[in-house]
């Protein structure tokens, strides 16, 4: 195994407990936005994408490297505006703020 | 253009900008601003990225940018907000594709070259390709399942199980080949391509049409393992990081989400399977409903002081929620108080409800969860369940052998009295019966939601 | 800047995000056995220690290096065993269980 | 002996151990459990390191070990419970200072062979010496000050904070001059060390002795991050890893105790330094108090049916938790039910009064948490507050101007009667006024609660 493999794999496995550990008790009306946004992250692919467009290997990858950065761009801008759309949605009313507010100064060291 | 190192001190700065956006995005509060973090960290990655050495030609890359972004911004302001869950499926399902499409290009770009690639960076590029054509495939069946385009209900034929083992081991056999064989012909390529996408499709078929948000959030996490794999071939750290912190974090929530459901993830995927048609434990026979009219429903309403009402799937079939409102309204008018009462999976996908009754500017502060009002119900005068059935169902609580026994629920049951909406006496998402139809204190009104509600108006107006 | 110090700072900036969000809502009476056993986590100097003194670099880095050792040893000995010790005494009831349980059960997914 | 990426993947298993069991010991269900695991992740490290091929000689080694884990061992079998604080903080200190040895033994090296160091490494050796520096010598004198070996007040002078200034503008200077000149004299470098030293002394010196406990869990931090330093000197991952875990989480565990506390992280570094000393708005002038006599509290405890006995801080300085649990025991066998609130902050460390009542065998399930037991109060017929003084004081509902306004109290002046045991009417930790004690419900019982409460024992047993 080389240097470079075995970083990645240390890379890998920390935002892999980072991830998880991200991911606490979210309220079950934010499944659905956050899953949306998490999507909209995985469309990073974008990055490869654009590599292997632009990297002049020949036709083969040229074309493929631009459907793949169509696609990963549909999922970068389609998953944050949705997103978005669904979160503006759910705007707090000042009465759910105040009573989380009251929620934290009863202690929320528990 | 941008040395080395400079380069990948940025791609670590969108992946904190990830990190941060991912975390706020869990609390209301944030949740906006989160995401505009994480749409942050996605810009600065692709701006780097412009500005990588190994990139020569632009024309390709912002003709693309171009076409996916106008195609992505025109989706996601066209979409209807009821149909989100599979607009985030086919979004998903593009992503997958994007993946398995830069995994392909590297493989054929070394083997057109004639380079031979190290078995971990073969390893890393057949499981992003499998892995990416799996979340194209299932996400494509998982929109066409919500969008009703095939039937929502689970697709099983004899043998399936046999076949999908046939078709893992094919799988498997051949990516080992393409792994430790440098020279193996091209067609095993695409053939290994080919069965990876008809895995996708035998995986999502099995499962049923309501699962499909866990099975999303599920394939979710698959394409952000994909990307890592990708970032592994490329080696670029920013697809390593941001893929795994998906690929985790897509576990958690689809875990989440089936915990809401009081199920299992392997429930879920692989229920359809061997599924002895659950008998419900209490059957009907012998209990009489009793039920009401438009007119006798009209006046307990006009007169009631506390009205909760209980909206459920129902809802969102009638496509109801103007029309719930504007009872509400009247209500109101009339000098009673109406609250709704929220249950976290009462519709078809998490935030269902909230998103239907946003639509018809139900005020928020009128919403309240489940925890919230539950012990509200005993002073209402009126519950009113509006196409909900499993939410309100009191064998969650009493009955250990029904499925959905341990389920929190709405106590419709504790109010005065529960009229009930609904068009029959069919069985709700879990199929089973429903004893507080059987109650005495409940009315059944029967009808689709939206012409009784209609009804209801024009009645009370009258009176 | 070079590669090996680019691929430290990437992995200490994973690390510290992890650090933080494994801390979340931890009851007080956790507080000094977690404190006790990040404690003895930051033995892991031992790691350092053995390698300087143990890599034949002179009288001065050995001296050194066996100070650090029984330095470091003490902590990561000493940590974990208060630590046990501590938790020790804080054994759960059957009735808090028993109650955490009943939580778990009225729905923990908020 | 073992290959190069074998150990790096060795040293991420320990490093995953190290996560793994932080995580589970934050709930109280794996805390134990995840102690384990980490310390099993420790052993891992050590052994793979004696694997590491750039070792030649084990005797140092093995001997440093054996010597080091024996005095460990020692020290922590024989501790006392409740000097748990100290230890932890000693303990942390020889940490800081084995880090502080091994960037030191580098620099040193590295200036023999005269070869040299770029700037990144300089840098980083030179932040692990001052920050090793400052842990050792800051957890010696937090050390000093719990076991009262010095004063437990507030340490200040007149120019305190310009010469702090000072001393940190030449540590600032001198670590500049190390950096950027590798042929900086070695005498900067030992003038830097001995600087670095008392710049951990000044630092803790001025924080009072209560607020030990968050200064140990701040240390903490800095021993990671000096950790972590070393890891970036020796190019060592497990170290940056392991080392900037404990630096975060250490940060965020001492604002979980101040705000436990209701303090904020910077109030406590730094309260000492011009604090106008607060005033307790309530003033004691023109109320008296209500005193009681044993024989009068025995007869109202033998009698009463509910207790809830409220242990302070005042019952560890009395060491009376075997004397509380004596009282307890007669009183349930007369046929009452004695309960114990704890306050989460009550004592001078967290988790003080569990451990003290553990040392008495106090049954687990009669402590009751703050949140479980605060309803209770107005049902019991006897609040019997031991030595406890802030945390049952009701100025922290009522009275926004008082410092500890908004910390969450124990309700012990909703219980039918009050009997509090303290020495006289000398303020607590906070240094304010308690209005509890003025209260017509409430009994004070002066003497020291080892007395007082041997005493009640004997007197009950004569009814
Ligand atoms: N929210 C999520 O994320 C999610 C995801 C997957 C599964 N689920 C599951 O879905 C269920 C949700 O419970 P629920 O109470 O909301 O719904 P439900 O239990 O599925 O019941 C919906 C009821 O609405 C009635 N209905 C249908 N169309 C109607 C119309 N046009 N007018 C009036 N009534 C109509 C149906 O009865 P009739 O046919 O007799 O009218 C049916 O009994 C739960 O079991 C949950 O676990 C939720
Ligand atoms: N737990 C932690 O982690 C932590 C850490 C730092 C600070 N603190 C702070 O410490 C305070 C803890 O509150 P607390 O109510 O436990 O204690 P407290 O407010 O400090 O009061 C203790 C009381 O005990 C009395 N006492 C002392 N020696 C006694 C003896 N031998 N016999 C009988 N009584 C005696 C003292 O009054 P007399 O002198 O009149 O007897 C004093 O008023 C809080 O303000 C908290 O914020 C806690």
């Amino acid at each position: 195994m080389n240097e470079a493999l075995v970083g990645g794999i240390v890379v890998f496995v920390l935002a892999t407990y980072l991830g998880a550990s991200l991911i606490g008790r979210v309220p079950s009306t934010l499944h659905t936005p956050l899953m949306s946004g998490a999507n909209a992250v995985s469309g990073i692919t974008i990055v490869g994408a654009m590599l292997v467009a632009g990297a002049g290997f020949g036709w083969l990858s040229s074309v493929l490297g631009f459907v793949a950065i169509v696609f990963a761009m549909m999922n970068v801008v389609g998953g944050y505006l949705v997103t978005d759309r669904m979160l503006e949605m759910f705007r707090k009313s000042p009465r759910a703020a105040a009573a989380d507010v009251a929620k934290a100064a009863a202690g929320d060291d528990k | 253009m941008i040395p080395d190192y400079l380069e990948r001190i940025l791609y670590l700065v969108a992946a904190v900008l990830f990190i941060t956006g991912l975390r706020q995005l869990g609390s209301p509060d944030t949740a906006r601003r989160g995401n505009r973090i994480s749409a942050l960290g996605m810009l600065l990655a692709i701006v780097v990225t412009l500005l990588d050495q190994a990139i020569v030609s632009y024309g390709t890359i912002i003709a693309g940018i171009v076409v996916g972004s106008a195609i992505g911004a025109f989706m996601a302001r066209t979409v209807k907000m009821t149909s989100m869950p599979q607009m985030v499926g086919l979004l998903n399902g593009v992503g997958g594709g994007a993946s398995l499409l830069v995994a392909s290009a590297e493989f054929l770009h070394s083997e057109e070259r004639g380079v031979a690639v190290t078995a971990d960076v073969a390893f890393s590029t057949q499981l992003g390709v499998l892995i990416g054509a799996v979340t194209l495939t299932g996400s494509i069946i998982a929109f066409a399942k919500l969008q009703e385009m095939i039937t929502g209900r689970p697709i099983t034929f004899s043998g399936q199980q046999v076949f999908n083992a046939l078709l893992f081991a094919a799988i498997v056999g051949l990516g080992g080949w393409l792994i430790f064989d440098p020279n193996a012909p091209e067609w095993v390529f695409f053939v290994f391509i080919g069965l990876a996408l008809l895995l996708g499709v035998m995986l999502v078929l099995p499962i049923g049409g309501a699962d499909m948000p866990v099975v999303i959030a599920l394939l979710n996490s698959y394409s952000g393992i994909a990307a890592a794999m990708t970032g592994f071939v490329i080696q670029n750290e920013v697809l390593i990081i941001s893929g795994a912190l998906v690929g985790s974090s897509g576990i958690i929530l689809s875990q989440i989400m089936c915990r809401a459901m009081n199920r299992s993830l392997s429930n879920v995927l692989f229920g359809a399977f061997g599924s002895v048609v659950q008998q419900s434990s209490k059957s009907a026979s012998g209990l009489t409903v009793n039920t009401t009219s438009i007119e006798d429903a009209a006046i307990q309403l006009a007169y009631a002081q506390n009205v909760i009402i209980v909206p459920g799937y129902g809802l969102a079939v009638a496509q109801a929620q103007h029309q719930v409102r504007e009872l509400a309204d009247l209500i109101e008018k009339r000098g009673g108080t109406v609250k709704y009462a929220i249950h976290p999976v009462a519709g078809r996908m998490p935030g269902h409800m909230n998103v239907l009754l946003a639509e018809a500017n139900v005020p928020y502060d009128k919403l309240f969860d489940m925890d919230d009002i539950n012990d509200q119900f005993e002073r209402a005068d009126v519950a009113l369940v509006v196409g909900a059935n499993d939410v309100v169902n009191p064998a969650a609580r009493t009955d250990p052998s029904s499925p959905i026994f341990g389920m929190p629920i709405l106590n419709a049951d504790k109010a005065q009295r529960a009229i009930v909406m609904k068009r029959g006496m069919s069985a709700g998402f879990a199929g089973i019966e429903n004893e507080l139809f059987y109650d005495s204190k409940t009315q059944m009104l029967f009808g689709d939601a939206k012409g009784s509600l209609s009804k209801l108006v024009s009645e009370i107006k009258q009176l």
